[in-house]
């Protein structure tokens, strides 16, 4: 399942209306890395993965991973070739079971996914305790590992993730941070967007700071920390 | 005191037996509104398109059948199979003509609006096809099976219905519960988007939906024609306002209660007009219709309801 | 007497409790802040307190009166207007007719003034496009009056929003993550408009989870997580202790992220980390 | 001329009545509420007109003036728009949708069985009282009002309703007043539409006011453009004349282009032929051109 394809984004800029939400964002995620996105509230992060997963469509400007060209292309596409989003808020598919949201996929690609789905379990056992449950009757944190189970089931090179801390208590963070470095161990790339910079900054192997739309400063962890950037967002 | 007891039995037999044959002919008529109305349900569940041209989709597989069985003629299945292949490719050529375009920017105003403009062309081609008769169907394409006993009649359109109709729903529910293609088209109904990201295909989704749903209408504008003895324009009609009662008595959440609010208006209805009044068998139809708005808009079943996911 | 008193507020949603047993209270002519990390509630604290949502139990008292049994529309009546997060601004309308909405309230014509040309109507017509104009001049915003509001960058479309709620002439305005998407420029820019509106004798409270913005601009502050109170007073005091931060990052922080860390560097990873320059 | 109006003014005729038909739906859309209520209020409207004028002419009397016969039946139609607003606007908007195509079905329903009343299948004459001059005069009068309306403080407050409810009503706004008031004008202005029609088709039937003319009327009012009140007259004109301009071309296929020109609307012209945003955008360039030229 290990993928050896680079996530290269350039010039990316989407809107709402007028606003513009991203303004010409280069990225770049190299294979079997952790990278993260911080900024602020409205900094574009959300509108920047939604248009990288096809979720919702840019303007101007590419997305390559690997050979593919992802640009312009809708959310199945993106996820078939190995790109899977982890949405903000979870976005789980309420009424049907925790086992029919993961095998959704499946269900989609026609393909044998035993191994996969014992992984998921192995991640978050509780999910088989709930494969019968109704999603919707998932606690956030339960949905939260749920969303992470079900872009797993799809097979990626690299996963997405718009803040999976959000709303969580710190013990459940804990949870779905350990599993995204096991997931990162297996040789999955991570591109993951954070409020908490400090958090992210401590499983990303490079990190790219978003202002208005912007990218305004990129590096390693330790580079930013320098530069005070990672502060900026809560106690400086 | 002996023949007055014996007419006085004579006359309670009769009317039970008036009661049953009634009940009887209750259940066909609802079996196709509850057919028709998981097929109208499906479609606004999973896609939110109110179609009203989905009864003139209905009345398309009759008159294909009916052709079908003129001209060449077929007999009972084959031309089944015709109904369905009809329904299914008018629903299918509509979509991708009229209602795909809309799909980025959808709302449930515009594609009513739109499905009354398909609505339109559709009743104007079907009057143009049954060249603005009432049709029937040769009386020797079904003989069998007939239920005749001197006191109760049932033809072989209105047991068709009856063994069609349940058989439908099952085999319709399990498709949706059990099959990952019903998997994805009840994840689409909730949310296209976020399907997607799994993956789903949500053309597959749509064509898929469309085909069974247009295709489950084909079926019950070719029954109800041969239980009726009516191949018109109209007939499509009357099961769209029907069905669609239907459906908001059972809930569209649920083809299972769409199915059996069918079923509910079709014997209330049936019995109403024999024991009520004639006159006022639409009064209870949708006497029903406005109490379940009021009081249970979700209808029998129901929608599957979660708190705020977050 | 506060302007606002919010007392053991609880809003449930199905299973899910949003807001849980939160008391606080702002002062008459202060600029209060509301903060926490995102999702801690506090948008729909901010939603019961404008009346656009009810809550499960507690009580919102505004100058005193108790709000329980006022409809949402007539808490523009107790002085309370509010600006949301996303902006929500009405499409096709220009700049000027946004803030005409928002003088409804100080309207006098009825319905029926509504169907047949009449001088009341075209007076207060005329009466109304010069109110707005005095507040759209406020936010200086006003040389865009004809322009349709839907078409205007981000940091004029939030100026926009306050005139509409000024309109409302409130007692205290309500902000919703008002320098969200912002930079820091156009951050100090609001922060001094509403600073200000506030020297005007507005009280404002305002709802953000940037920590820098509501230290500089508040003076009282309360802190939430996961729906419940952890701390209020001023932002020296706030922001200085321990358990808000531990609220913000987590406790044991340092532990948590060495955990991290460690689990990472004990695998083996092969990044060739020049890619990323390239 | 005199002979266009000879073939064309009934057809006219029925265009100015739908686009009444029109005005009443985009009143409903106006405040965010799909409903096609107005027509089974102008059902009732024209029933209850209808009878009183079968009534005095059966009695060897003069008939009622048209004058009071339109006042009847905006009374009607208003009084059973107020009534059923206070059950129907508790609805959700699917719900809500639903339920005013519930009413038109049963408003036929109701036709049919009260007969000693409304004829029930047989129907009732209707004396026609009203020329072409009239109804131009009425739609003209309607369209002031809503000019009129629009800028009204009653305008905005729909206009708010309609795009941010929520934002409405924390700026002060009753969103179920606003939406009462609406619907019970839009039953005001289909009661009248409703007397109109009858008198123009003199015959009364159950299906003369049925569910064909409740889509119609919506339809109408999107393909024009549900976002100014021009919109709904337009596109009602537009709705009546283009298959009758092409009924010599076409034949009885007239309905399939109607049908397919509702589509071709939908999939190209969203807002409608008429969009008002368009004339703003419009405008505001004019200006700033004429402002340049002043300046060089």
């Amino acid at each position: 399942m290990s993928g050896n394809r680079a996530l290269v984004v350039k010039g990316l800029k989407a809107s709402y209306g007028s606003i513009q939400a991203i303004r010409g964002v280069d990225l770049k995620v190299v294979a079997g890395s952790v990278v993260a996105v911080v900024g602020r509230n409205g900094a574009g992060k959300s509108t920047l993965l939604n248009t990288i997963c096809g979720v919702m469509k840019s303007d101007e400007g590419s997305v390559h991973f690997g050979d593919d060209d992802l640009s312009g292309k809708s959310a199945q596409k993106v996820t078939r070739s190995g790109v899977a989003l982890v949405p903000e808020g979870r976005r789980i598919i309420a009424p049907l079971t925790v086992r029919e949201n993961l095998n959704l996929s499946k269900a989609a690609r026609r393909k044998s996914d035993r191994d996969m789905e014992t992984w998921v379990f192995e991640l978050f056992p509780i999910l088989k305790d709930r494969s019968k449950q109704y999603a919707g009757s998932l606690s956030g944190g339960e949905q939260q590992m749920l969303a992470i189970g079900r872009a797993l089931m799809t097979h990626p090179e690299l996963i997405v993730l718009d803040e999976p801390s959000m709303g969580l208590a710190p013990f459940v963070v804990d949870k779905v941070y350990e599993s995204l470095i096991s997931i990162n161990n297996s040789g999955i790339s991570v591109l993951l967007v954070e409020q908490d910079a400090i958090l992210a900054s401590s499983v990303a192997d490079y990190m790219f700071l978003l202002q208005q739309g912007e990218v305004a400063a990129q590096g390693t962890p330790d580079d930013l920390n320098k530069n005070d950037f990672i502060s900026t967002g809560y106690f400086s | 005191m002996g023949p007055l007891l014996t007419s006085q039995k004579k006359r309670n037999e009769n009317l039970l037996n008036l009661f049953i044959q009634q009940v009887l002919n209750g259940l066909a008529v609802g079996s196709a509104y509850g057919m028709f109305a998981m097929s109208f349900g499906l479609i606004f569940a999973t896609m939110g398109i109110l179609n009203v041209a989905h009864g003139t989709i209905a009345t398309f597989g009759a008159i294909a059948a009916l052709t079908v069985v003129e001209n060449w003629g077929f007999s009972f299945f084959p031309a089944l199979l015709i109904a369905i292949l009809t329904g299914a490719a008018i629903g299918i050529v509509t979509d991708r003509l009229a209602f795909q375009p809309l799909r980025a920017r959808a709302n449930t105003l515009g594609y009513l609006i739109t499905s009354i403009g398909v609505w339109i062309v559709l009743i104007a081609l079907g009057e143009t096809a049954l060249d603005h008769q009432i049709k029937t169907f040769p009386p020797d394409l079904l003989s069998w099976p007939r239920l005749v006993t001197t006191n109760i009649y049932l033809a072989p359109g209105q047991i068709w219905l009856m063994i069609i109709g349940p058989i439908s729903v099952v085999a319709l529910y399990l498709v949706l519960t059990r099959t990952p293609i019903g998997t994805m088209i009840r994840a689409v109904g909730f949310s296209d988007v976020w399907s997607r990201i799994s993956g789903v295909s949500s053309t597959v989704v749509i064509l898929s939906t469309v085909g069974i749903s247009a295709g489950l209408a084909g079926i019950v504008g070719y029954l109800s024609s041969i239980a009726f003895d009516n191949v018109s324009v109209p007939l499509g009609e009357g099961l769209l306002l029907k069905g669609f009662a239907a459906v908001v008595v059972g809930g569209f959440g649920d083809v299972r209660g769409a199915f059996l609010g069918g079923i509910i208006i079709g014997v209330t209805e049936v019995l109403g007009a024999q024991y009520v009044s004639g006159d006022f068998r639409d009064v209870i139809t949708f006497g029903l219709l406005i109490l379940f708005l009021l009081f249970r808009p979700e209808g029998i079943f129901g929608e599957i309801k979660f708190g705020a996911a977050r | 007497m506060s302007q606002l008193d919010v007392v053991s507020l609880t809003r449930q949603f199905g299973g899910l409790t949003a807001v849980k047993d939160l008391s606080f209270s702002v002062s008459p002519g202060a600029i209060a802040g509301l903060v926490g990390p995102n999702g801690a509630g506090k948008t729909t604290v901010i939603n019961m307190v404008s009346g656009i949502d009810k809550p499960t139990s507690g009580t919102i008292s505004i100058a005193g009166q108790d709000t329980s049994t006022i409809k949402g529309h007539e808490f523009v009546r107790l002085g309370i207007a509010r600006t949301y997060q996303n902006m929500k601004m009405f499409h096709g309308l220009s700049v000027i007719d946004h803030v005409i909405v928002g003088l409804d309230s100080r309207r006098k014509t009825t319905f029926f003034h509504a169907l047949v040309p009449n001088p009341i109507e075209r007076k207060e017509r005329a009466a109304m496009r010069d109110k707005a104009m005095e507040f759209l001049k406020v936010m200086s915003i006003d040389h865009l009056a004809e322009s349709e509001a839907t078409t205007l960058p981000y940091g004029l479309q939030r100026r926009l929003e306050i005139a509409r709620a000024l309109a409302t002439e409130p007692k205290l305005l309500l902000l919703d993550e008002p320098t969200a998407g912002m930079n820091q420029q156009e951050s100090s820019e609001v922060a001094e408009v509403l600073r200000g509106l506030n020297q005007k004798g507005l009280t404002l409270l305002v709802v953000e989870h940037n920590i820098k913005f509501v230290r500089d601009l508040c003076q009282e502050v309360t802190v939430i997580n996961f729906g419940e109170k952890l701390l209020s007073g001023t932002p020296q005091e706030v922001f200085n202790s321990q358990l808000v931060r531990e609220a913000y990052l987590g406790k044991q922080r340092d532990e948590r992220l060495a955990t991290f860390q460690s689990l990472r560097a004990g695998t083996h990873r092969n990044i060739n980390m020049g890619e990323f320059a390239s | 001329m005199s002979q266009f109006w000879d073939i064309y003014g009934i057809t006219f005729e029925f265009a100015f009545v739908l686009g009444l038909f029109a005005l009443s739906a985009f009143l409903g859309l106006w405040s965010g509420v799909l409903s096609l209520a107005p027509i089974a209020y102008a059902s009732g409207a024209a029933y209850v007109s209808a009878r009183l004028a079968y009534d005095k002419v059966m009695m060897g009397e003069a008939n009622y003036p048209l004058v009071f016969h339109l006042f009847v039946g905006m009374v009607v139609g208003g009084f059973l728009a107020w009534i059923t607003s206070f059950v129907l606007l508790r609805l959700g908007s699917h719900y809500l949708a639903l339920a005013t195509i519930a009413l038109v079905l049963i408003a036929r329903v109701i036709a049919l069985n009260l007969d000693e009343y409304t004829g029930g299948t047989v129907g009732i004459p209707v004396p026609r009282q009203i020329t072409t001059w009239h109804i131009l005069l009425i739609l003209g009068v309607v369209s002031v009002m809503f000019g009129v309306l629009r800028k009204s403080r009653f305008g905005y407050s729909l206009d708010a309703v309609r795009e941010q409810p929520e934002v409405a009503s924390s700026l002060g706004i009753n969103v179920q007043r606003v939406r009462r008031y609406a619907f019970t004008f839009a039953g005001v202005l289909g009661g009248l539409a409703g007397v109109l029609q009858a008198q123009l088709v003199q015959y009364l039937v159950p299906e003369t006011l049925y569910v064909e003319l409740a889509f119609i009327s919506i339809a109408s009012a999107v393909l024009g453009g549900a976002y100014i009140w021009v919109g709904p007259i337009v596109g009602a004109l537009l709705y009546t004349a283009i298959p009758e301009f092409l009924e010599p071309f076409l034949g009885s296929s007239k309905n399939v282009v109607n049908g397919i020109l509702l589509v071709i609307i939908m999939v190209f012209l969203q807002r409608g032929l008429i969009d008002p945003r368009q004339f703003r955008a419009w405008s505001l360039k004019r200006k700033s051109r004429q402002t340049k030229e002043v300046a060089s």
